[in-house]
């Protein structure tokens, strides 16, 4: 059966700065990214014949491809889902290269997420009618969902709070090395966790990722043709996406243990040929930390229920837990690119040149957010 | 008074310079100060060359119709119809095209490549909205 | 019973609002796959989409059944008791409506006549420190306007 | 370079009734989506466990999780196209690429519109008119009153019968030709009104020189195709349909404004690259089609598509469509035979499609004798794609 594993490599990462206030429009933030993983991809503008954008984005092909002047792009595609979806864009841009429609395809996220200076635009589809069963009971921020979810989980399976600040610390700890991480000089310890302000009980503020203006992107292309190219190629052993019936829309039922980033997990693993076990860094999607939690029992590092313990005691602490997470800061307290930045971290621990580098890390797992439905990959050196 | 009674359009980030003008009255538009190939609607980088630099530089405002539409029948209630929708060509350099109203014109007198010079009109405080009218 | 967890992980806001609760925010806009629960809403009954053929529970509405993939459905009147499944507390106003509103509660119930069969909504007598998972609930209807009437919830004992 | 030349086939088709602002259905786009896509499911002969894949337009607010939620699906493949009309075949395109690549076995591509119940494209602006103001590059049209997708066109059209000397007689044919084919077709909106060019001649300028009848409707409805690998499909009902090409394309076209505004002066646009691209991968010429269903917002997009697919040359799209050359049963190139979207119904391109597998199978209204080739184009004047079938 064909497999795309191990035959496409990435080639080339860039971002912007991220900050509170970039001044800059999402375009052209999202070009200076672009541009800045072409280049050190070694390519030329001209060598890139597809795009493939990230939903919601205000930044589409068209304006990308006119800007980088490229005469004819045969490749442009759409991801669904936010945080759910980064990942998913190596997917489809593999999916089109391996249809010999592109030989190198440029992945993008692109945010004005805390200035809001990109003003959105028109949509033609509908907003979802369902949202009239949540917004007038005062179901409006993602914090409130995460919230319902993160308070059943306590109640299952005893989780606490400081646990759930574990995350948060830690990812803390790894952007504080990190000098493009917006909460680089401001440090955290488990108390002020404790002490941060409720947004939505049991989410604190540290629980909660930091809006951000910055824009991600990367490179994509066959393995074959990345052994010709300026940096050291990191492979995608596998990359998948997952949504299945969740049957009630509101919030993840964190007790569920057929949901859509355990079925990730294990196409993930599958294609790989790995476990678990295997995966030296780890970066989840992190806008809210019980979510992240969550996410690493469905991905299978734990059992149902275990989350808790199993990230207390600076096991997803950088340099001497046994699975760093997040060790560009995250979502927490990097930025949020929507999860973007997270690939880039995964390729820089794998070239060696992360500001929280994992002593021989040889494989890292990415994956999306969960609750919705996901994406996620599997990268080696 | 608007041609139309639509809402102005709001600045954002690579278009404030080109409402800047207008207030000026002047037709501002984005030039690649490398290559000096002119650009509209304004975008942070050249098509022609991939440069970041870039000025808003002032054009003569003349042109001729590229192309146009006689809206005859408005999609929504309000809208007066008839009215015309023009595609200028700007002087300054081929396939420069920018779209607006010719105003103080009969739809019949309109055609392709009749020779317009821009025009500027205050509609509020903070937006003056270019036109063109027909020019000998 | 109280859960051991909540009641220690709790915060604790000052004070509750009592009805009328959360006024201003968005009401439901009128769509045709929705219709038939809102109109339950204004005869005061809450009626669930439910197979004809499996006799399933769905919510939100949906053309099929994903148990059994049949096309029938009808709209059930449920008894509108039922039990908190999880809760929380917003104290972060994210909407200009709820700048005087918080905190406030908002809590997701499961009825009692389906597992999983759950609802976004608010208990309107209950302060929230008496908020726990599994507190028995039952549903009463708030007439927001003429057209939109909304489920919340009170306790029961 | 490898390709997925004769690699998938198209198992399945569905469609549902069409409606339209005048006929509304009562259905809303998401049941209408799942009626299409259970349809096209069940004419496969597969059921909803087998389907791992979706691909739908991103204006389409049946996102996976509301079609997994009610179709009972678990989906490994998801994504979407974008830039509306010119994305339905890269729908199919990139199904196609999931299941070459290994990523997917069968993959749904659909689209589900209530354009009664949700936005009506021709009146979306009016959406803008409360407005404080217009943002981002909007403001370069809206506030100068092209707001609608015709009034777009109708700068194209003006430029071309400049440039070309094209005539709305030539537009007509267009429109003619496809009301003759949707008087075959008992789905068609207008299946039962007749339409000669002088009644074309006589219906209402919209945006001069376009008259109503150069205009698509404004539909609700679904079509929805799955897609396979030609091993699986050998086991399948129907017959397969190969897809012998899936490409897109977009151009470097600094001066769009996006509003179907297109600049016919340009040889090399995004449907020539799009041929070009079609037609190497497929190993044929345009004289090989038998059946074009070429994307019809408006006539004179159909004229521009004509020349840029290479069967006429640039300029002559207005004279290539004389002589009934465009019309079923004789014509030589019987163009959107289901009615596309002035006659039949505006499903974004899809009914066109589906029109193109039955004529495959043979099974269309107005079937053309012996098709063996047809080649599906969507939208231009947007970034767009298209698909090439066999028999």
């Amino acid at each position: 059966m064909a497999t795309i594993k191990d035959k496409y490599a990435i080639v080339g990462i860039g971002h912007t700065d991220y900050s509170l206030n970039s001044g800059r429009s999402e375009l052209h933030l999202a070009l200076e990214a672009i541009t800045a993983a072409i280049e050190d991809a070694g390519l030329g503008f001209k060598d890139i014949d597809g795009i493939v954008g990230d939903h919601p984005s205000r930044v589409d092909a068209m304006t990308i491809g006119s800007a980088l002047g490229l005469r004819d792009f045969g490749f442009f595609i759409e991801t669904d889902f936010a945080g759910g979806g980064v990942p998913g864009g190596l997917l489809h841009a593999i999916a089109g290269i391996e249809a010999g429609r592109a030989t190198s395809v440029v992945c993008y996220k692109s945010l004005n997420g805390s200035s809001k200076l990109t003003l959105p635009g028109f949509s033609f589809a509908a907003e979802p009618h369902e949202l009239g069963f949540t917004r007038p009971f005062g179901l409006l921020a993602p914090a409130a969902y995460a919230a319902l979810a993160a308070r059943r989980h306590m109640h299952q399976y005893g989780t606490t709070s400081r646990q759930f600040g574990a995350i948060a610390v830690a990812c803390r700890k790894h952007a504080n090395r990190n000098p493009n991480a917006i909460m680089y000089g401001e440090s955290m310890t488990i108390e002020d966790h404790q002490d941060s302000k409720m947004i939505a009980d049991p989410l604190r503020l540290y629980d909660c990722y930091v809006e951000a203006d910055g824009a991600a992107a990367c490179v994509v292309t066959s393995a074959e043709r990345a052994k010709d190219l300026r940096q050291w190629p990191v492979c995608i052993m596998a990359a998948g996406q997952a949504c299945v019936p969740c049957l009630s829309r509101w919030t993840k039922d964190p007790t569920v243990n057929e949901n859509e980033t355990s079925y990730l997990a294990r196409q993930l693993f599958s294609m790989a040929g790995l476990v678990p076990a295997d995966v030296d860094v780890l970066q989840v999607y992190d806008d809210f930390t019980p979510l992240v939690l969550m996410a690493i029992e469905d991905m299978g590092f734990c059992s149902k229920g275990e989350g808790g313990p199993f990230v207390e005691g600076g096991r997803v602490v950088w340099p001497d837990g046994k699975l760093p997470l997040n060790t560009s800061g995250g979502n927490l307290s990097e930025g949020c690119i929507d999860g973007f930045n997270h690939v880039i971290e995964a390729v820089k621990q794998l070239r060696g040149t992360s500001t929280a580098q994992v002593k021989d890390a040889e494989v890292a797992m990415v994956c999306g957010a969960t609750g919705v439905p996901t994406s996620g990959l599997i990268l080696r050196r | 008074m608007p041609y139309l009674p639509m809402p102005p359009p709001l600045p954002y980030v690579e278009s404030e310079g080109f409402w800047e003008g207008c207030k000026r009255r002047e037709l501002v538009i984005q030039r690649c100060k490398d290559c000096g190939t002119y650009r509209h609607p304004p975008i942070p980088m050249c098509p022609a060359c991939q440069s970041w630099n870039w000025e808003g530089t002032k054009v003569s405002g003349r042109g001729r119709v590229e192309g146009f539409t006689i809206v005859t029948r408005a999609v929504f209630p309000g809208m007066p119809a008839p009215y015309n929708v023009v595609r200028v060509e700007l002087e300054e350099q081929d396939g420069l095209l920018i779209l607006g109203n010719v105003i103080g014109c009969h739809p019949d007198e309109i055609s392709i490549d009749m020779p317009v010079k821009v025009t500027f009109e205050d509609v509020t405080p903070e937006i003056t909205m270019y036109y063109f009218e027909k020019a000998a | 019973m109280w859960c051991d967890w909540c009641a220690h992980e709790r915060a604790h806001p000052k004070e509750v609002k009592i009805m009328p609760y959360l006024a201003g925010l968005p009401v439901p806009e009128s769509h045709v796959d929705y219709e038939e629960f809102w109109q339950g809403c204004r005869r005061h009954e809450l009626v669930i989409q439910r197979c004809k053929d499996c006799g399933w529970y769905r919510h939100y509405p949906r053309p099929l059944c994903p148990k059994c993939y049949s096309w029938n459905a009808e709209w059930s009147k449920v008894s509108g008791k039922g039990k908190v499944w999880s809760w929380t507390i917003i104290t972060h106003p994210i909407h200009p409506a709820l700048d005087d509103m918080v905190p406030y509660n908002l809590v997701e119930i499961e009825l009692i006549e389906q597992e999983g069969l759950r609802l976004i909504s608010n208990l309107i007598d209950c302060k929230p420190e008496e908020i726990y998972i599994g507190m028995p609930a039952e549903v009463v209807f708030e007439e927001v306007n003429p057209e939109i009437t909304l489920p919340r919830f009170k306790r029961t004992s | 370079m490898d390709t997925i030349r004769d690699k998938t086939a198209i198992v399945g088709i569905g469609w549902t009734k069409f409606g339209s602002m005048k006929r509304p259905l009562p259905e809303s786009q998401y049941t209408l989506a799942c009626q299409a896509i259970k349809a096209a499911i069940d004419d496969a002969g597969l059921t909803l466990k087998d389907i791992d894949g979706i691909m739908r337009f991103s204006s389409d607010s049946n996102d996976p999780v509301r079609l997994a939620d009610s179709l009972g699906l678990n989906l490994r493949f998801f994504g979407k196209s974008m830039y509306g009309g010119g994305g339905g075949c890269a729908c199919v395109a990139q199904a196609a690429a999931a299941i070459h690549a290994g990523l997917a076995n069968y993959v749904v591509a659909f689209r589900a519109l209530s354009q009664s119940q949700e936005v009506a494209f021709g009146h979306f602006a009016g959406r803008f008119a409360e407005r404080r103001g217009i943002p981002g590059p909007m403001g370069w049209t809206i506030p100068f009153g092209l707001m609608s997708p015709a009034q777009g066109a109708a700068i194209t059209a003006s430029r071309h019968f400049h440039l070309y000397g094209t005539t709305s007689q030539h537009l007509g044919n267009i429109a003619v030709a496809e009301r003759k084919h949707a008087n075959q077709n008992p789905n068609a909106f207008f299946y039962d009104r007749p339409m000669t060019l002088e009644d074309y001649m006589n219906s209402p300028m919209i945006a001069a020189p376009l008259r109503l009848f150069d205009c698509c409707q404004e539909s609700d409805g679904a079509c929805a195709v799955i897609v396979t690998s030609v091993e699986r499909a050998k086991d399948l009902k129907q017959r397969p349909v190969y897809i012998m090409a899936a490409a897109q394309s977009g151009i470097w076209y600094p001066n769009s404004v996006n509003l179907l505004d297109k600049i016919p002066d340009i040889v090399e646009d995004e449907t020539w690259h799009l041929a070009r691209a079609l037609y190497r991968m497929a190993k044929i010429a345009p004289k090989d089609v038998d059946v074009a269903e070429i994307y019809d917002h408006f006539t004179i997009h159909v004229l521009c598509a004509l020349e840029s697919l290479g069967f006429c040359k640039k300029g002559e799209g207005g004279p290539f469509t004389e002589g009934g050359r465009l019309e079923w049963p004789d014509g030589e190139l019987p163009l959107n035979t289901s009615g596309g979207h002035l006659s039949e119904a505006y499903i974004h391109g899809f009914n066109l499609i589906v029109d193109g597998v039955r004529q495959l199978r043979a099974t269309a209204p107005a079937q053309v004798k012996d098709a063996e080739i047809v080649l599906c184009a969507s939208g231009n004047a947007v970034p767009t794609s298209g698909i090439i079938l066999r028999r």
